[in-house]
């Protein structure tokens, strides 16, 4: 990591029949930052997770994760490697129960913190429940678990708080602020929820139709007439 | 206390309908016997049960019979289902009569000194053809055969027969057990010129051919003729489809003998407005046999019984007829016919008898009791 | 398989490691209980309908492990069954090798191909995964079919054993009061060993596989190796059921390598409940003596299995085991789940 | 008119019973919101309403006519329309049919493809491709798009704002206001403060599985709106 | 050789009417219908039964009406109050199903094989390229077509063909946009089934009936359906095409292996495309 970036994504592409949903999409992030990447709904925002993720047919574009180059790798490699990710889909075992899903999630992991996780996600109360028979917005917080668990180097959420309540995305905010700073976590974030965004994100990539549209800190993106007109909307400016 | 027959056979499946056949026969039979006050003063007591045809079912089925006392037994349909049962039966201290699988190996390679043959082998059908065949005037010939170890072998030896007497097989299909449509076979006989085909098909397969070769007009511009093809069920599915096809037959109900006549009669009388099958007369064969046997050893023990049966001479429906001691075979002429009517009904009528010396090849020396 | 997809697995079955002494000692009993089988006077024909049954439960065991782990409903089972059975004849019959090692090395051959043919399988789910396994077992019951020369076709094969196996009488294998016990024997152990690995962290691991295999990937797992150790696992168990066969019967045809035998090794899976694992073999009780019962009575067996078939499946949504557990869990005063 | 109605409805899923008193009505033009947290039972409300949750006890009436038990599609054939939590657009249908799938030929209205195309313009531009092949938030217009292909009197709406691009939040929120002034009923369930407040008028509170509070949006306070939430 | 190729069609034309039925019925109560083999086979028996007082054309009749009938019952009796269960349980109901059929057969028209005579108005040949052809096979082939033609118009350009499309992949979805699934269901699995019994009519002037002949024509009908990518029309269309094609030249040409080829054609296409010819619908 000499450059000290711990994410490094460079021409990041993909193609869907003739259809190109992200174009050479390049960007950095450094240790223990979290990156708000946002876009109006199609920019591309799933899709380049995918790409630096290493899932769907052949990703183009180099990722660095650590310095280390991580392109040719299978997903299973990345998360050795401490790739972490969400599902804006919620992705998760319906027929383990919550406890016994988060406990699979950290077991390739150099360390066991999925006692903290539930807790720390609230989830303590229900943590033997199946996870089919819990609630849309639990569902949404298992996921979350999942990716969160086993301290990864990079977490990649793909909208965390859909779903959840004002105060719970807030809480969520507060947490995942707190975890990167207490576990040196380097998170890249896709939200809708701009007051999540605003309240914890050091810097902010904006998309737009598969491209980068801006990048900059949360007050500069905010104050500009590109992103307000494409994404923001009125009640921002 | 009753003399204790068991019958598995198949009740249901595929073979549903020999399985059947097999039961009306037993049951006659035994009807018969007992109304005559038994055998030696002993009433005889049947149990059915239901094989499928399947050889592990049948097995058990066989098993079960055995242990309810059932030790003389009979009913296999397919030739793997005896097959299984044999190596068991002195295990199980029992006897079992063969009315209907043909497999060679029963009385060859896997006899057994408990299985014995009423009914005519592949071999002995085999051996017939030749005698048939040298009268006709058909040179090229085609074989439809179902893929089995028996189409196969019939097959086999139809090509080898053919040899010898200068006639010439310009195609042979082989097609699967269940096959229900036979067009491209059909196609392909007659596109290869044959000007006769010779029939391995048995059951539903034969019924099937038949049929659609008539469609396609195949039966009206070659001479047909098979094994186990010219059946009084074929008759019965198809009518007068199956008018003219000659063919190898192993009884017919028109055979002229006072026993078998009083038998026919006997059965029209049970059965009304039918005639016994084939399948049904060489189980009403080996009933008979069955009975002289514990007639003769004054006694139901499966030993006793074996030991009777062994050499024994039977006056039968099919005339005086000797059990081999050598393989346990029944010593048994063949007959070749064509479907034709008879007092007015359509059914196998025989044309040709060969004598059971030309008929029944020697006993295989294989076969070690 | 979006149409034949396995029922959630638990539900009605203890969270791993809590509330298991119960059916421990209930595993227990039943498994000691079965060996005093033999000696308490049953008839002939029960003991050998028993042994028959538990040969059929080890199939379904095999069949039903693979439901509940990976959710694959395989048509293709009797390629194991069948196959080891017929390994054994057609090694009995072309070489000299000791019945011992015939019958320790026929399963053990017919499981390392099975594993390379599931590499092929494997890349499949769902349906697809049923039809593939149907058509690789329908392919290998056509070979025999048509290979005579070296099978003997649809009339099977006697297969001759030596006199002694293991140092005892070939009679002892092919006579239900002392086969059963073998038979038996068996049974418990592989339903034992499931039970310890379905509880294991590979089971929970193959259960998420079958849940979402993408999202395991995501998680850093491997998700073909343990699809392939489940189902070898599986063919391994299904070829244990065909050796037995084979030593019991003295006798393969190809019905063994049937599909058919494949579905009804399914439905009795089915019917006996998935979600635990040793409730195929209780359906597989049930089913083989109901069969035989009906099958003394009537020839209309068919509709009797057709209709209780069709109750079953009606009244008890989780199967036989599933009654049997809900019946359990009442009884010995726990609550569900 | 009253067109949808809930008086002490209790409800099941399985045997798991979630609804122990819902009462709610929804009057023709109303703009009603339904809050509450995660899992307190909002989405099952909309479940009971097309028969996907069992109701066990009281009284679901769809434009006055009380319904039991409830199928799937009465909801609809009274003029309600549903965009549900999750979407659900139908795989394997073009953009396009899953719009027309939701037309009610019987209800004639000023919504029909064209219109919807005019409201959501990629779904014009993608209507021959497969409705899931979209993004969330593509699908989530998708989904609204196609409750509105019926011209329904009542809209249910189920965390629309989920997924979707503030500017396009803002937009949902404005056009949904239009579409009440046009005197289309809606009930939003949802947790966004800004779409509750754009658009409710009365509010609903809910709470383990019942309604425990209710009143005009207009004399809340955002603290109390956030604590209703939050609770 | 032409006629060769007419005979794949045939054969194809007819499972692709089986298949077709079976299509119907999975996609729209995602149940694998066990009980079709069975419902092909019932159709023509009752074809034959009732074509013995109404001559055949009467017998076919009778046989859709009643087939339909049953297909109704069958979804109103089993696949509804069954719809929320596990597939595999329904599945099984079907099993269960096809061995009653089976045996009722068997109990009434017995084990025997029946063989039904050519309508009169199709029996004989036409020569074609200088061999005899039959005229009712010819008629096999336009059934097939009409199917065909029908069910895509039907499918493709209809609203109805919309809703059954919608209904097979998401029945609640479809339910909530004001489409009774439940009726279109009845109506589907009726004609599902009554498709099973045309096909079944349609067969047994060239095959005999038996009790078995459902069992039989119930893995290739899979076969087909499962290539064709389940629930896929066209793709069971031409799936049935090129199965009867390969079934019929390998007879032909590779007569070893013919038995085997369909399968490995399944294996082929499964293990390229585990979801068949078309994208899953
Ligand atoms: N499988 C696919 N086939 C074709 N197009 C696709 C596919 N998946 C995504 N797309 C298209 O690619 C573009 C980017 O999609 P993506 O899911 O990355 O958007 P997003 O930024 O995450 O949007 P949202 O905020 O709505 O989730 C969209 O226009 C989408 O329709
Ligand atoms: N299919 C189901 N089976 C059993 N319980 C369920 C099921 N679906 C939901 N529940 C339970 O019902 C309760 C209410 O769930 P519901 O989805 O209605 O909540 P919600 O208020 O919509 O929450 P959210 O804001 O997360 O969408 C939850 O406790 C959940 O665990
Ligand atoms: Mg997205
Ligand atoms: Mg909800």
């Amino acid at each position: 990591m000499a450059d000290g970036y711990m994410l490094e994504a460079r021409g990041l592409t993909r193609r869907y029949a003739g259809f190109t949903a992200l174009n050479n999409v390049s960007f950095a992030l450094r240790e223990g930052e979290i990156r708000g990447l946002i876009g109006s709904n199609g920019a591309g925002k799933s899709t380049c997770m995918d790409v630096l993720t290493g899932r769907g047919k052949n990703p183009i574009g180099t990722v660095r994760l650590g310095g280390e180059d991580i392109s040719k790798l299978s997903q299973r490699e990345r998360r050795a490697k401490g790739l972490s990710r969400s599902f804006q889909k919620t992705s998760i075992f319906p027929d383990l129960t919550i406890r016994e899903q988060v406990r699979l999630a950290a077991r390739n992991a150099e360390l066991d913190n999925s006692e903290e996780v539930i807790s720390e996600l609230a989830l303590s109360s229900i943590a033997d429940r199946l996870a089919s028979d819990v609630s849309y917005g639990d569902q949404r917080r298992v996921d979350l678990a999942l990716a969160l668990v086993g301290r990864p180097k990079l977490l990649l959420l793909d909208e965390p708080a859909a779903g959840l309540t004002v105060e719970e995305s807030l809480s969520m905010a507060r947490m995942l602020r707190d975890l990167s700073e207490r576990w040196k976590l380097t998170v890249m974030l896709v939200e809708h929820d701009m007051e999540v965004i605003f309240a914890i994100c050091d810097r902010l990539t904006v998309l737009h139709l598969g491209e980068v549209l801006t990048e900059g800190d949360p007050e500069s993106v905010r104050s500009n007439p590109e992103v307000i007109r494409a994404y923001l909307g009125s009640s921002f400016a | 206390d009753p003399i204790k027959i068991g019958v598995a056979t198949a009740l249901t499946g595929a073979y549903g309908d020999l399985g059947n056949e097999v039961r009306r026969a037993v049951e006659f039979a035994v009807e018969e016997v007992n109304a005559k006050g038994g055998i030696d003063g002993r009433l005889v007591e049947t149990q059915f049960l239901d094989t499928q045809a399947k050889a592990d079912i049948s097995r058990q089925q066989a098993e079960k019979l055995v242990n309810d006392g059932y030790t003389l037994l009979t009913g296999a349909i397919a030739s793997g289902e005896a097959l299984a049962i044999a190596p068991m039966l002195e295990r199980w201290d029992a006897v079992y009569i063969g009315t209907i699988p043909k497999a060679d190996a029963l009385t060859g390679a896997e006899c057994s000194p408990r299985y014995f043959r009423a009914n005519v082998p592949d071999s002995a059908d085999a051996a017939t053809v030749g005698t048939w065949l040298k009268d006709q005037p058909e040179k090229k010939w085609a074989i439809m055969g179902s893929d089995t170890a028996w189409g196969r072998n019939s097959g086999a030896s139809f090509v080898g027969t053919s040899k010898g007497l200068e006639r010439e097989v310009v195609t042979e299909g082989y097609a699967g057990l269940g096959t229900s449509d036979f067009a491209p076979y059909i196609q392909k006989i007659a596109d290869s010129g044959a000007e006769g085909v010779w029939v391995a098909l048995a059951g539903r397969d034969a019924i099937n051919f038949a049929q659609q070769a008539k469609q396609f007009g195949l039966l009206d511009k070659v001479k047909v003729a098979g094994v186990s093809f010219v059946t009084d069920s074929t008759v019965k599915s198809l009518g007068d489809v199956s008018k003219g096809i000659f063919g190898i037959v192993n009884y017919s109900s028109t055979l002229d003998t006072p026993e078998n006549k009083a038998f026919v009669a006997a059965w029209n009388k049970k059965y009304p407005g039918t005639w016994p099958a084939n399948f049904e007369a060489d189980t009403y064969v080996g009933m008979q046999m069955l009975f002289a046997a514990i007639d003769k050893a004054d006694s139901a023990e499966p030993e006793a019984v074996a030991e009777a049966l062994s050499g024994l001479t039977v006056d039968s429906i099919v005339g005086e007829v000797t059990v081999r001691p050598e393989d346990h075979q029944l010593v048994r002429g063949n007959f070749f016919g064509r479907i034709a009517e008879h007092d007015g009904v359509l059914r196998p009528v025989i044309s040709a008898t060969i004598d059971a010396a030309v008929a029944m090849p020697a006993a295989n020396r294989d076969c070690q009791l | 398989m979006s149409s034949i997809s396995s029922p959630s697995v638990r539900g009605a079955q203890a969270a791993p490691g809590q509330g298991i002494g119960l059916y421990l000692a209930i595993g227990c009993l039943v498994a000691v209980l079965g060996f005093a089988l033999p000696f308490v006077g049953l008839p002939k024909n029960l003991l050998a309908l028993l042994t028959s049954a538990s040969i059929s439960a080890i199939l379904a065991t095999a069949v039903g492990f693979l439901v509940r782990q990976a959710g694959l409903s395989s048509f293709g089972h009797a390629a194991f069954y069948g196959g080891a059975a017929y390994a054994i004849a057609l090694l009995v019959k072309y070489t000299s090798l000791p019945a011992e090692v015939v019958v320790l090395a026929a399963p053990l051959l017919i499981v390392g191909l099975g594993v390379v043919v599931s590499l092929i399988l494997l890349r499949t789910n769902g349906i697809a995964f049923s039809m593939l396994s149907l058509a690789m077992a329908q392919a290998v019951y056509e070979l025999v079919m048509k290979w005579r020369d070296l099978a003997n076709g649809e009339d099977g094969l006697r297969i001759r054993f030596a006199r002694e196996i293991f140092g005892l009488k070939l009679s002892f294998f092919q006579k239900a009061d002392t086969m059963f016990l073998v038979t038996w024997a068996v049974l418990v152990v592989v339903i034992a060993i499931l039970v310890l690995v379905s509880r294991s962290n590979f089971g929970t691991l193959t259960i998420a596989i079958k849940n979402n295999e993408e999202r395991a990937r995501f998680l850093g797992y491997r998700t073909l190796w343990p699809r392939v150790v489940i189902l070898a696992l599986s063919a391994l168990i299904a070829a244990l059921g065909g050796t037995l066969f084979a030593l019991y019967n003295g006798y393969v045809t190809p019905s063994l390598l049937h599909w058919t035998l494949s579905g009804e090794a399914l439905i009795i899976a089915i019917i006996g409940g998935t979600r635990s694992v040793w409730a195929p073999a209780v359906g597989a009780f049930v089913f083989v003596i109901l069969r035989d019962v009906a099958g003394n009575y009537t020839t209309h067996w068919q509709s009797i299995v057709g209709l209780v078939l069709i109750a079953v499946v009606l009244t008890l949504p989780n199967g036989i085991g599933g009654a049997l557990t809900a019946f359990t869990n009442r009884f010995g005063g726990r609550q569900n789940g | 008119m009253t067109l949808l109605e809930l008086e002490k409805v209790q409800s099941s899923y399985g045997s798991v019973r979630v609804l122990h008193d819902v009462s709610l009505r929804v009057a023709k033009g109303e703009r009603v919101a339904l809050v509450g947290r995660n899992g307190v039972g909002k989405t099952t409300v909309v479940n009971t309403l097309i028969g996907a949750a069992r109701l066990n006890a009281g009284r679901v009436a769809f434009a006055g006519k009380s319904q039991s038990p409830i199928r799937p599609y009465h909801a609809a054939r009274s003029g309600i329309s549903i965009v549900p939590q999750g979407r659900r657009i139908v795989p394997g249908l073009t953009v396009r049919e899953n719009l027309l799938l939701g037309s009610a030929p019987d209800r004639p209205g000023p919504w029909n493809l064209e219109s919807i195309f005019g409201m959501y313009p990629i779904l014009r531009e993608r209507a021959d491709g497969l409705g899931t092949a979209m993004s969330g938030g593509q699908q989530q217009m998708l989904a609204i798009g196609r409750a509105l292909m019926a011209n329904p009197d009542l809209l249910i709406l189920d965390e629309p704002s989920e997924g979707l691009a503030p500017v396009v939040v803002d937009e949902l929120g404005a056009s949904l206001v239009r579409l009440a002034e046009r005197g289309t009923a809606i009930l939003l369930i949802e947790q966004n403060f800004g779409l509750i407040r754009s658009v409710g008028d009365r509010y609903y509170v809910m709470s383990k599985g019942s309604v425990v509070e209710q009143g005009r949006l207009a004399e809340l306070s955002a603290e109390d709106l956030k604590r209703h939430v939050s609770v | 050789m032409l006629i060769q190729i007419l005979n794949g069609l045939v054969y194809g034309g007819m499972l692709y009417i089986v298949s077709v039925g079976l299509v119907l019925i999975f996609g729209l109560r995602r149940v694998v219908n066990f009980a079709h083999g069975g419902l092909y086979m019932l159709g023509a028996y009752i074809g034959f039964a009732a074509g013995l007082y109404f001559g055949f054309w009467g017998g076919l009749v009778v046989a859709l009406v009643l087939m339909a009938l049953l297909g109704v019952l069958l979804d109103y009796g089993v696949f509804r109050p069954l719809q929320d269960k596990d597939h595999m349980t329904t599945v099984l109901v079907t099993f269960g199903i096809l061995l009653v059929m089976e045996d009722m057969v068997h109990m009434i028209w017995g084990a025997d094989t029946i063989s039904v005579a050519m309508p009169a108005l199709f029996d004989g040949t036409v020569d074609i390229s200088g061999s005899p052809f039959p005229i009712y096979r010819l008629l096999v082939i336009a059934v097939a077509i009409v199917v065909v033609l029908g069910l895509t118009l039907w499918l493709r350009h209809s609203r109805a063909g919309l809703y059954v499309r919608a209904s097979s992949v998401d029945a609640l979805t479809t339910g909530m946009q004001g489409v009774d699934t439940e009726r279109l269901s009845l109506a589907v699995v009726g004609l599902g089934t009554a498709l099973a019994g045309l096909s079944g009519v349609i067969a047994s002037p060239l095959m005999a009936l038996s009790p078995a002949m459902g069992s039989s024509v119930l893995i290739e009908s899979f076969i087909v359906v499962v290539i064709g990518g389940l629930g896929s029309f066209s793709g069971a269309f031409f799936a049935a095409l090129v199965i009867g094609q390969v079934h019929n030249l390998g007879i032909v040409y590779l007569p070893n292996v013919s038995s085997m080829l369909p399968l490995l054609l399944m294996v082929v296409v499964l293990i390229l495309k585990p979801s068949g010819f078309a994208r899953s619908h």
